[in-house]
């Protein structure tokens, strides 16, 4: 079948301001968004800027604003879209070309919440034990791929670029409930601040867009109840 | 781009915006009696046709009711200046503005309650 | 251009790079130099798991991990690498457990173990549970476990920076890379003592496959040009079971489990081929039934696929212990595992040859294993070689944290023992040029279609069954291919984000690496592990147990030489599960 | 614009209404205030409620506060209720129901007092 493409392009070393162009390509029904982005790219305009890697959900790379709602283009299947489908750079990230968009604010905030297990004791000579049950607390969040989706789709990150966004705090969540990690304090220290979860409005718009099926929201209550419990 | 650890100041939590948070729930739970009992009976059962200066003298004639629309006050104006502030918050991004509109917001808020509080303390009914 | 100094560049952040980067950090100044974010490296969609005779489930012993893996690889396995490889993968895996990486846990609270393909106990008498993981995303939850630590160790990257060439300074040590920068175009030289390539693998020089479109032998590439050999590049792994037409894989993990593999007409045809290991054979062998299944006719449908059979294991096991390839599965079929019969197709996966490394991740280049000063290599695009002729699963886990880790040890030393060695005045030069002309291109070839070509023309005549005539005739299309590339056009002028330039530097390396591929399995006549050739169908140690390494010479010309196995403790015998 | 679910429109009307009853609030507050001022000022500000038109703005009102009210208890559900955060499309929806039935027959009630 014939698919219609409506992408959003800006190239800021040739153009004042974004603007729609639209292309035509044949697809299948079981192609994916990344499949026609390549045929673009590949066979009517090389100039078409978007990322990509792994090309089935892995890697984290594609996130983009796909018929309205944030996606990976290499899991978004016209099967499920229809054969009219706008593609647009995700959303409060300054854009660099096309529906590249700058990941560095994004992990800037990845990085503000110590994502890394902290455990000051000598180490066992073999594995640190821990229970099935302990394992599954926070099995949810290490599934993350840091693709960005969530955060992204968040009406209060589009006004607060400050605010650390749903996939910091699911960053965190995995060590905060982590039996074997010892920082969980000062990471519910710095997602008490101002723009920590209390930005978090239960929009869920980030569990809607997370590729992943996380439960966003959810490991964002969880710290909320977690930082009240701790100090009320 | 070339990048180590840096990049962002290390945010530290204040307390404040989970005491504005769970003040929000609180207040919102308990104006679930006090708003919804107060709209039901002033503007449900009966209407902006009987309420007049002597529905309302009669009504603060009673502690209770005095009571009852003190807390509804207290509850409402904190409530709903608090929710303001946070929208101030979230659309306002120059500083200028958002001190020049929490400043009104803040006047406004206090105004009201203490203005308000006023009247139902010192309210003495006058026959009409 | 830029010019950066560093003691150390780590080229490539997957699971190797990182390793190697958290180790040197500390007491080097690194850079990692990197043309994905780190954490978009293809080891993230590693799937099964990482092994170590861990022992935490049944009784196991390295060694007996280490003639698994010496017989998976069809003894051209280099046995000091697999020693230390299978030793130190258990305190490897320890170490990553501290790190905070959340394997799947038993009752007991140790770090559990599955079975899968080739792993046994006691010297082949049945399959042993020696695969940690973390459900089906060992390999997600190594990458981000690496990327955390690099967070912590605060290592300095280089996001979305293409390595293209390798600088040597005249007396003969590496003496840094040239980059160039995805986001402006502009050209890097990173200066430094020691240069760790650390690059991935390069499935994109077949049709279907598993491996990212990314993954185009860069590094492997990069070295190659400047005269380095290529060792074992005619091994190359497929993967049974791929998802049908387009390739993404279905874990192993999935037979570990109890998955089955049925033809058309329902069969369990692996009880013909490999009567006691069944489904968990060896990939090279489990590939080949599936292709002789099809050959005979009794592929589904009658056509070129087969079924992965997972009905019977439940939802439960089904959703918590495969829930990813479920999700493929389901997202990519629109089918439900629990429920139906899923389509599967071999799939190109692994390269088990690469850069030619000893058990210190030094880059070697000739038969006596002559280090290079200062170069290194590790992780997939490295041949130390622990895989020989046929990777086992989960060994290449196993492989890009043990000698990633060793490499960054051994640079460690390296870079306090040595000097910045000088940097020749025309560093970039070739890299300049490079572009320069690619900026220009206006020709009428399409980078997209050669490397259509290029990738179905790999698949049937250099792909799981070979023969002189089709390697031959695959010589000739490469000649053809390169011809072509000569023509090429691009749109993109740009420097911003310029992908189409970036395309058709990757199909250079392509060629290249197939180039070297198709030379090295024309000349190996006999078949052994990942290369088949139907016309010298046996394995022959007379001939043939020994290494290639393949140079390029500067008029283009592919010169193989070969150097000795070491055999150490296992005395090759005749390969049966 | 942005293709949100349940959560999202929920809170885009929540924050609506919530800014809309704290105006009617601020003004509501005033005149009561008035009331200091004796009888007279008093009822002759709030004749102006029984205007028509402020009428349907009351109802509007009631619609506000109704909803902002029920919306509120689905997010207090959903921040301390450990199950609710999962089931916050049912609890949207159960309070959509609620909503009708708590509002249709008051502004039935209210509007044939016009
Ligand atoms: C789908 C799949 C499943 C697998 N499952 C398993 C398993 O269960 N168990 C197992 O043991 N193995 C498995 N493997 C194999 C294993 O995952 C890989 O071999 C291994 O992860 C390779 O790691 P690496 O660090 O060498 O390279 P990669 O992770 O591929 O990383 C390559 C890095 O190099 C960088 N790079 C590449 N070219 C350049 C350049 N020109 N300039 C700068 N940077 C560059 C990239 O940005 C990337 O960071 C699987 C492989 C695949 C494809
Ligand atoms: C009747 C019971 C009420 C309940 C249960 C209630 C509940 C809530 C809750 C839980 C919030 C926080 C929402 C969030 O953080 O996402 C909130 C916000 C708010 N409320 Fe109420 N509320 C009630 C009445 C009122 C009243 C009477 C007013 C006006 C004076 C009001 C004005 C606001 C405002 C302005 C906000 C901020 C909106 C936002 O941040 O989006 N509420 N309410
Ligand atoms: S939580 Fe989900 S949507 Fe957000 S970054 Fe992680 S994977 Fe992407
Ligand atoms: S969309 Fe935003 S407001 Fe909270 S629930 Fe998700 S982070
Ligand atoms: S390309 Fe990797 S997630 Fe889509």
């Amino acid at each position: 079948m014939k698919v219609k493409l409506r992408i959003k392009r800006f190239n800021p070393q040739k153009d004042r301001k974004p603007y729609w162009q639209e292309f035509e390509v044949e697809a299948e029904k079981t192609d994916r968004v990344l499949d026609a982005l390549h045929q673009i790219r590949w066979y009517q305009d090389g100039t078409l800027g978007f990322r990509r890697s792994c090309a089935h959900g892995i890697c984290g790379s594609d996130a983009m604003l796909i018929n309205g709602k944030n996606r990976l283009a290499c899991k978004a299947l016209f099967a499920d879209l229809g054969d009219y489908v706008t593609v647009e750079p995700l959303r409060g990230l300054p854009v660099l070309k096309d529906l590249i968009v700058d990941m560095e604010p994004f992990f800037a905030a990845y990085r503000a919440v110590k994502p890394y297990l902290i455990n000051n004791d000598q180490p066992p000579l073999k594995e640190r034990l821990q229970s099935p049950e302990e394992r599954a607390r926070f099995d949810d969040t290490t599934k993350c791929i840091l693709c960005a989706a969530c955060t992204t789709s968040c009406p209060s990150f589009w006004v607060n670029r400050d605010y650390l966004g749903p996939a910091a705090i699911v960053n965190a969540h995995r060590f905060i409930f982590d039996s074997r990690d010892q920082a969980a304090e000062e990471r519910l220290d710095i997602l008490a601040s101002r723009d920590g979860v209390w930005r978090c409005r239960t929009i869920f718009n980030c569990t809607d867009a997370c590729p992943r099926g996380i439960q966003v929201t959810k490991a964002i209550e969880e710290v909320k109840r977690a930082i009240m419990y701790a100090k009320v | 781009m070339a990048t180590n650890g840096a990049g962002r100041p290390r945010p530290r939590g204040s307390g404040f915006e989970l005491y504005s948070w769970l003040f929000m729930r609180i207040s919102g739970v308990l104006m679930l009696i006090f708003l919804l009992g107060h709209l039901y009976i002033m503007h449900i059962i009966n209407s902006v046709e009987v309420v007049n200066y002597n529905f309302v003298a009669a009504r603060w004639g009673t502690p209770l009711w005095r009571t009852w629309d003190l807390i509804l006050l207290l509850l409402a104006a904190l409530h709903g200046s608090n929710g303001l502030r946070i929208l101030i918050d979230d659309y306002i991004h120059s500083h200028g503005w958002r001190v020049v509109a929490l400043a009104v917001l803040y006047v406004l808020a206090i105004g009201f309650i203490l203005g308000g509080s006023l009247v139902l303390f010192t309210f003495q009914p006058v026959a009409s | 251009m830029k010019y950066h100094t560093y003691d150390a560049v780590v080229v490539g952040a997957g699971g190797a790079g990182l390793r190697a980067a958290i180790e040197l950090t500390d007491v080097a100044s690194v850079a990692v130099v990197t043309k994905l974010y780190p954490t978009r490296s293809h080891t993230g969609a590693a799937q099964g798991g990482v092994c170590a005779a861990l022992g935490n489930t049944e009784e196991d012993h390295w060694e007996w991990h280490m003639f698994d893996t010496v017989k998976g690889g069809d003894y051209l396995v280099d046995q000091d690498a697999a020693e230390v490889m299978c030793r130190e993968a258990i305190d490897e895996i320890y170490e990553l457990e501290h790190m905070g990486l959340p394997f799947n846990r038993t009752p007991e609270g140790l770090i559990d173990q599955r079975r899968f393909g080739g792993h046994t106990r006691n010297f082949g008498e049945g399959p042993v549970r020696r695969a940690c993981y973390a459900a089906d995303r060992t390999g997600h939850m190594i990458l981000q476990t690496m990327y955390q630590q690099s967070v912590k160790h605060d290592v300095h990257f280089y996001n979305e920076f293409h390595v293209f060439d390798l600088i040597l300074s005249e007396d003969g040590r590496a003496a840094g890379v040239v980059a160039y920068e995805l986001a402006t175009g502009e050209i890097h030289i990173f200066h430094a003592k020691a240069v760790l390539f650390a690059t991935g693998g390069f499935g994109r020089a077949f049709r279907v496959t598993s491996n990212a479109q990314t993954l185009t032998g860069d590094g492997m590439a990069v070295v190659y040009r400047r005269g380095i050999p290529l060792e074992d590049m005619e091994f190359y792994q497929f993967h049974p079971t791929g998802m049908y037409k387009m390739g993404i894989l279905l874990s192993e993990a999935a037979r570990g489990e109890g998955a089955i593999l049925r033809n058309g007409l329902g069969e369990r045809f692996m009880e013909r081929y490999a009567p006691t290991l069944l489904d968990l054979a060896p990939r090279d062998m489990v590939t080949r039934a599936i292709y002789q299944e099809i050959r005979e006719g009794r592929g589904a449908e009658g056509k070129d696929y087969v079924y992965l059979d997972l009905r019977h294991l439940g939802k439960q096991v089904i959703d918590e212990k495969l829930p990813d390839i479920t999700d493929f599965v389901r997202t990519y079929f629109h089918i439900d595992p629990a429920k139906d019969l899923v389509p599967i197709q071999p799939t190109a996966h692994y390269a088990m040859g690469g850069i030619p490394t000893d058990i210190d991740g030094r880059v070697v280049v000739d038969e006596k294993n002559t280090p290079l000063p200062g170069l290194y290599a590790a992780g997939e695009t490295a041949c130390v070689s622990v895989h020989g002729a046929n990777r086992l699963g989960t060994n290449s886990l196993l492989d890009i944290l043990v000698f990633g880790r060793r490499a960054g040890a051994h640079m460690a030393k390296f870079v306090k023992e040595n000097d910045l060695p000088p940097l020749p005045k025309d560093a970039g030069e070739r890299v300049q040029a490079m572009l320069d002309s690619l900026l220009k291109a206006n020709g009428h070839e399409s980078v997209a279609k050669i490397r259509t070509d290029l990738q179905r023309d790999m698949m049937d005549l250099a792909g799981v069954y070979r023969t002189a005539e089709g390697l031959t005739k695959m010589q000739g299309i490469l000649g053809e291919l390169r011809e072509r590339y000569q023509h090429i056009g691009l749109q993109d002028r740009g420097s911003l984000f310029n992908a189409e330039l970036v395309d058709a530097v990757e199909l250079g390396f392509l060629l290249d690496c197939s180039e070297a591929l198709v030379s090295s399995a024309l000349a190996r006549e006999e078949s052994r592990g990942g290369h088949y050739r139907e016309d010298f169908p046996k394995r022959d140690d007379q001939r043939f147990l020994s290494h290639t390494l393949a140079y390029k010479r500067d008029n283009g010309q592919i010169e193989l030489r070969y150097k000795p196995v070491v055999i150490t403790r296992f005395q090759p015998k005749e390969r049966k599960y | 614009m942005y293709k949100g679910g349940e959560g999202y429109w929920s809170w885009i009307f929540h924050r609506i209404t919530g800014v809309g009853v704290a105006l009617f609030l601020f003004i509501h507050v005033a005149d009561t205030f008035i009331i200091g001022w004796g009888p007279g000022v008093y009822n002759a500000v709030t004749s102006l409620y029984r205007n028509p038109v402020f009428k349907i703005a009351e109802v509007i009102l009631v619609a506000a506060v109704l909803y902002h009210a029920l919306n509120g208890i689905r997010v207090i559900l959903v921040d301390f209720w450990g199950e609710g955060v999962l089931k916050q499309r049912s609890i949207f929806w159960a309070e959509v129901v609620v909503f009708v039935i708590l509002f249709v027959p008051t502004a039935i009630l209210m509007l044939s007092r016009l």
